[in-house]
């Protein structure tokens, strides 16, 4: 199969609507898997020792999607797996609510936890969206991660 | 010499910082994503020191500061990401 | 917290159900938590290149309920994490339903993550659950593995 | 000398061979487990040779083939587990 028919059936999402675990590990599992794994990101009561009253996540949408759709393209590239299904939340989330949610289903466990991991982890470094915290006094932008120099990323074109 | 239009987005922070998240930024074809960074950073100090944690794209790719622009390029400055 | 408070939120069951992942996820999330890490193993439809019609489970019923519980009591030892659950199915499943599921709840990914993978990577080893596979043309017990010496296991009590 | 009775049960494969899930032995108090299934597997040499891949367990323990075993313990054998 070709990349593209790897990644065709993967589901690759922004949201502004609460997000249901079930609706993603559903997607991804197929009769032929052994295995899913599920990643989910939610808000916690504290940052940095200061309690946080709700979230705000914002996202250049159109270059978020594509860099989402760049890590399931390139899951299947790493990892023996099936399917992918990633979504990421914007706007405000309260307390405990999912802010994203990665489901991967192969047909063994070991390369479903690899690959979820490694799509957490690479989202956090690649994926345009910013997260602002709102304290009791006050709000913050998340510290963030600086993703990868342009020469460094695979899927960087040249710029001529 | 060809003067052409590129759209400009700020986002987090620095759409904060400039005061917009959207612009239209006129340009000598084929200028540096950089030329259009020292533009706003002379508008706006504070922009300027937040240089080095900057990150820019140019059509929804990540860019270096020496990528020429054309016309209708979609370049956008990028604070450290912190989704998830 | 001594140990024991710090399981005492956990869910540990065996089932004759089908399996709700969303339960199990909720049972975990706490206002304290960043990340949830779930394991969902499920019927695949081939097992050795044979086709698989559907898997029987059964238990020692006691002592795996036991064995489950001293996995989540460990994972609180070894992992910052925060809750367990841990759910396996028994009887009769059929292709694509789940029939173990895991989640382990924690403020920070890595330890999710670490800890969900010991969880199921040690259930498979020391919980006594058997799985008879049906194909079209008879039945086997699956292939196993074996539990780790008595005297290797931490829990293991003295014969006197 | 003193005569005990143990529960004693089989699973998977072992259960399909032995014909019994669950069992009441009498044995001599403290005798081995090594010794109930030595009498199962003389009954039944396809269990005697299964053997090295059995692992017993005495009251939900893992237990050695040479832990002693008293009333009213629950000793059991179990083939590989497959679970998961």
């Amino acid at each position: 199969m070709s990349e593209a028919d790897n990644s065709s059936n993967d589901r690759v999402e922004l949201t502004r609507s609460r997000i249901v675990a079930e609706s993603y590990i559903s997607h991804v599992r197929t009769p032929a898997d052994g295995a899913i794994v599920a990643f989910d990101g939610c808000v916690r009561n504290h940052s940095h020792g200061r309690r946080t009253l709700y979230l705000e996540y914002e996202a250049y949408e159109p270059m978020a999607l594509e860099k989402m759709r760049e890590i399931s393209v390139q899951l299947h590239e790493k990892f023996a797996i099936d399917r992918v299904a990633v979504v990421h939340r914007l706007g405000r989330l309260e307390i405990g609510e999912t802010s994203v949610f990665i489901a991967v289903s192969a047909a063994h466990r070991a390369p479903a936890f690899e690959a979820c991991r490694w799509a957490i982890d690479t989202l956090k470094r690649t994926v345009p969206i910013w997260k602002k915290e709102f304290f009791e006094d006050g709000a913050v932008w998340a510290e963030g991660e600086l993703p990868p120099p342009p020469g460094a990323a695979p899927s960087v074109k040249s710029a001529s | 010499m060809p003067v052409t239009t590129a759209k400009v987005l700020f986002f987090g922070r620095l759409k904060e910082l400039v005061g917009v998240s959207e612009d239209a930024y006129e340009l000598r074809d084929g200028a540096a994503i950089e030329q259009i960074f020292a533009h706003y950073a002379a508008r706006c100090p504070q922009l300027a020191a937040f240089r080095s944690s900057v990150v820019a794209s140019r059509n929804h790719e990540f860019a270096s500061w020496e990528t020429p622009v054309h016309s209708g390029d979609e370049v956008a400055f990028l604070p450290p990401v912190s989704g998830g």
